[in-house]
């Protein structure tokens, strides 16, 4: 525990760092007095058809989503044993093989049930 | 509870709508299920101005309908005054026109297949498309002294005789063309990402596109034998011996291949041209003030677009009574909402580009 | 009225014998064949073309104001349909007049090219086309006053 | 131009130095093209002529990243509020160069449905002449923009609330 307040510094020092660019900016920003329509959504210079974006959409998006994140996880596995791939030998190699075995036959089956592709015709 | 449909507008302002057209979409989310397009965005009150303008006025003006076929404007509008008022223009003039409306045809399609694959991705074809067409606008502005905005054609002829550097240059951009065509094949037609978004998108059949009044490459690639250089012969085009590429599936995949085909004839027209230019003057006698006895005539020329017509009114003056342009895009962009139901909002850019609009023609 | 021009000939004939005294005026000029018709007449005469005489295309529809030279007896405004035979190239123009306020039938149900063409004119010229699915100006905006391509309306607007 | 005050204050000329070096050679232009003129934008933002040697190939199609509007084509009656808009949504510090004689000044239409001339519904910096201006007209437009950017001290408006003179 005796060099552990590194870690406050650095804590500090990434509050600091956040406020002290936010300030900066605020600081140098050029002021005005109109501003006209800055604040209205921009889409393509008219007002826009639909007001408000918080319309229920379709779970597509969802899906998509989610398939995303699963395969995100499984790349996050693959660096810590990618960092220590020489000591771990042949086990580390077989362990991860069927690890990423199993989900690619995941990745099939989300293929194959059509949940990547964006469907032509309305679903 | 099923949810609400999107309501979006691809507005004036938006990278691959080739200028300032409103695209007012309705999709189910992904799934386009129409589109209505809002166009006047770019309406300059043309017509109203060529009532007060003299003939030979209106020639650079027609320059500003479609800015990216300058020449071919000019021929539609010179040809009409010349049928209207009676002008026999010279052999060597109409040859020296076609040789200038097929490097305006070139140089249209060129910026044409950079901003569709621009639009689907590919931007290195903007480039490849754009560095080409340089060497044709530098072409122009040796000949005309403007690069697209070139007033290239006078009523009765050309302004001047094809200097031993235009022909020379002429013979470069005929050589070096057809390479930069092999790049850009080389890179699209075989691409599987290229196919995967063109083939299939944006079908018309060929009847529906008849019924709608679609013209040029577009309804070409529906496969109608359709092309006015053929059919009308203009401006001497039956001399040249020059095939007509037709499609067959009539998506965007076909009309590109239809343009890049029409391209490699439009060269073999120019070196046709140049090798047959027969001797003689390259401008008719018109008199500087040029009055046109009362008639009406209806005229039309095969622009890079489509099927350009002028009709012109005149009542003895020397400003017309009534011009009216009858304009491929205006016609065309009429089946674009046919031609995108349920299709993904990203193959509205790819349909869009593939009519190959310009706005300038559209609002007048 | 014979005219050199034996494909226009049949065409002109198969009208007159159709129409025979509806046709007001037929003119072959610059090798141009254009036929006016009363406004009433217009539908019937332009079905006939196109199913039995096969003119497939409509090219433009062309708004005129005949307000400078005013000819007795007809109205105001004419319009000009341009018609198109797509294999063997015929072209064939079709003129009525209409008055400032008489709507002209709309065409749209002929011709879908015409949607555009006819909102084009009424933003231009203000004639209305009646049976027009939505007859509202194409260029102009909705708050935009009077007609810019009738004579009297300034070059540089109000 | 900025309403300069009567004494200029020397102590932040290095910083406006500074500022102003770097706003001129990153300016980011809208990618809004209205007619033909924005085929020559276009051609001049090609690999022929490339606006890249000054900082510019970055065509930002959204307002909210684009430091510069050239204004490159006619200006109709119909599209002027959204130009107006366009210019509203973009982040200061913001330039306009109005490209071609209809931007600058109506051009070759004096009808009724075209305004004659951008700067009736935004301040314009530097208006470039030429009916379709050449690429190197454009060029020559921005690097005189440039100039007038090294000229500016925008340290003043930033800390006085000296606000810009086109409010």
């Amino acid at each position: 525990m005796s060099n552990s307040w590194y870690f406050f510094l650095f804590f500090a020092f990434a509050v600091f760092f956040a406020v002290a660019l936010l300030l900066f900016t605020w600081l140098i920003r050029y002021k005005r007095n109109d501003y006209g329509q800055k604040n209205l959504p921009y889409e393509c210079g008219v007002v826009p058809l639909t007001p408000n974006a918080r319309e229920s959409y379709s779970i597509r998006f969802y899906l998509l989503a989610l398939v995303f994140i699963i395969f995100e996880v499984e790349t996050i596995f693959l660096f810590p044993w990618a960092l220590i791939y020489d000591r771990l030998k042949l086990f580390g190699l077989i362990e991860m093989a069927i690890f990423l075995l199993i989900l690619i036959f995941g990745y099939v089956y989300a293929w194959r049930v059509t949940a990547l592709d964006f469907r032509r015709e309305i679903d | 509870m099923p949810y609400k449909h999107i309501e979006i507008s691809m507005g004036p302002q938006h990278p691959s709508t080739h200028g300032v057209l409103q695209l007012k979409v309705t999709a189910d989310n992904e799934v386009v299920l129409n589109v209505e397009p809002v166009i006047g965005y770019l309406h300059r009150g043309m017509e109203k101005l060529w009532e007060h303008r003299t003939y030979p006025q209106i020639v650079p003006l027609t320059d500003r309908l479609d800015y990216l076929g300058a020449i071919l404007n000019n021929l539609a509008y010179v040809l009409a005054v010349e049928k209207l008022a009676g002008i026999e223009v010279p052999k060597r003039a109409q040859y020296i026109r076609v040789i200038l409306a097929e490097l305006q045809r070139v140089a249209s399609h060129l910026a044409w297949i950079g901003f569709n694959a621009n639009d689907i991705g590919a931007m290195s074809v903007l480039l490849y498309g754009f560095i080409e067409r340089e060497g044709l606008l530098d072409l122009f502005e040796e000949y005309c002294g403007a690069r697209l905005t070139v007033h290239g054609l006078r009523i009765g002829g050309v302004p001047h005789d094809l200097t031993p550097k235009v022909c020379e240059l002429i013979r470069g951009v005929v050589t070096s063309v057809p390479r930069r065509l092999a790049d850009i094949e080389a890179l699209l037609s075989e691409n599987r990402i290229w196919k995967h978004r063109t083939v299939g998108i944006g079908r018309i059949a060929p009847a529906e596109a008849i019924q709608y009044g679609l013209t040029g490459p577009a309804l070409r690639a529906a496969g109608v034998r359709w092309d006015i250089r053929k059919n009308i012969p203009y401006s001497s085009y039956e001399d040249f011996d020059f095939d007509v590429p037709l499609g067959t599936h009539s998506d965007v995949y076909d009309r590109y291949l239809v343009r890049m085909a029409e391209m490699r004839q439009s060269l073999r027209i120019i070196t046709q041209a140049l090798d047959r230019l027969p001797a003689g003057e390259v401008r008719a006698k018109v008199p500087r003030l040029l009055k046109i006895p009362p008639g009406e005539v209806f005229l039309s020329v095969e622009a890079a677009k489509g099927e350009l017509g002028f009709y012109i009114k005149s009542n003895g003056t020397d400003k017309p009574e009534r011009v009216k342009m009858k304009a491929p895009s205006f016609i065309n962009m009429q089946c674009f909402e046919k031609m995108c139901q349920g299709h993904l909002i990203a193959d509205l850019v790819a349909i869009l580009g593939s009519l190959d609009i310009v706005l300038g023609e559209i609002d007048k | 009225m014979t005219i050199d021009h034996p494909a226009l000939q049949a065409v002109l004939d198969a009208l007159a014998a159709r129409f025979n005294d509806r046709l007001l005026e037929t003119r072959f000029e610059k090798g141009e064949l254009s036929v006016r018709v009363a406004r009433g007449d217009l539908r019937p005469v332009l079905a006939f073309l196109r199913d039995e005489q096969g003119f497939n295309a409509l090219n433009d529809i062309i708004g005129l104001d005949n307000a400078n030279a005013p000819v007795a007896g007809r109205p105001r405004f004419s319009v000009l349909y341009q018609f198109y035979k797509f294999p063997d190239a015929l072209r064939l123009r079709v003129v009525t007049d209409a008055a400032e306020d008489e709507p002209l039938p709309s065409i749209t149900g002929l011709y879908k090219s015409a949607d555009w063409a006819e909102r084009e004119i009424f933003d231009m010229f203000g004639l209305r086309f009646e049976g027009h699915p939505g007859l509202t100006r194409i260029y102009l905006g909705d708050d935009f006053k009077g007609y810019p391509l009738r004579k009297e309306f300034p070059l540089a607007g109000e | 131009m900025i309403k300069a005050p009567a004494q200029p204050a020397f102590l932040l000329t290095q910083l406006d130095k500074f500022i102003t070096w770097a706003q001129k050679n990153s300016l980011w232009p809208l990618g809004s093209g209205l007619a033909c003129c924005a085929i020559e934008m276009i051609a001049t933002g090609a690999s022929h002529y490339d606006m890249a040697r000054f900082g510019m190939e970055v065509f930002r199609p959204s307002p909210r990243q684009a430091d510069l509007f050239i204004v490159a084509g006619t200006v109709t009656n119909k599209m002027a509020p959204i130009i107006r808009r366009l210019w509203e949504q973009m982040p200061d510090p913001k330039w306009v160069v109005a490209m071609g004689n209809c931007a600058v000044c109506g051009g070759p239409f004096p009808t009724y449905a075209v305004t004659q001339g951008v700067d009736k519904i935004i301040p314009v910096d530097v208006y470039i002449a030429g009916c379709a201006p050449t690429p190197q007209a454009l060029l020559h437009g921005l690097i005189t923009l440039q100039e007038k950017i090294a000229k500016e001290h925008p340290t003043r408006v930033m800390f006085k609330k000296d606000v810009r003179r086109d409010d």
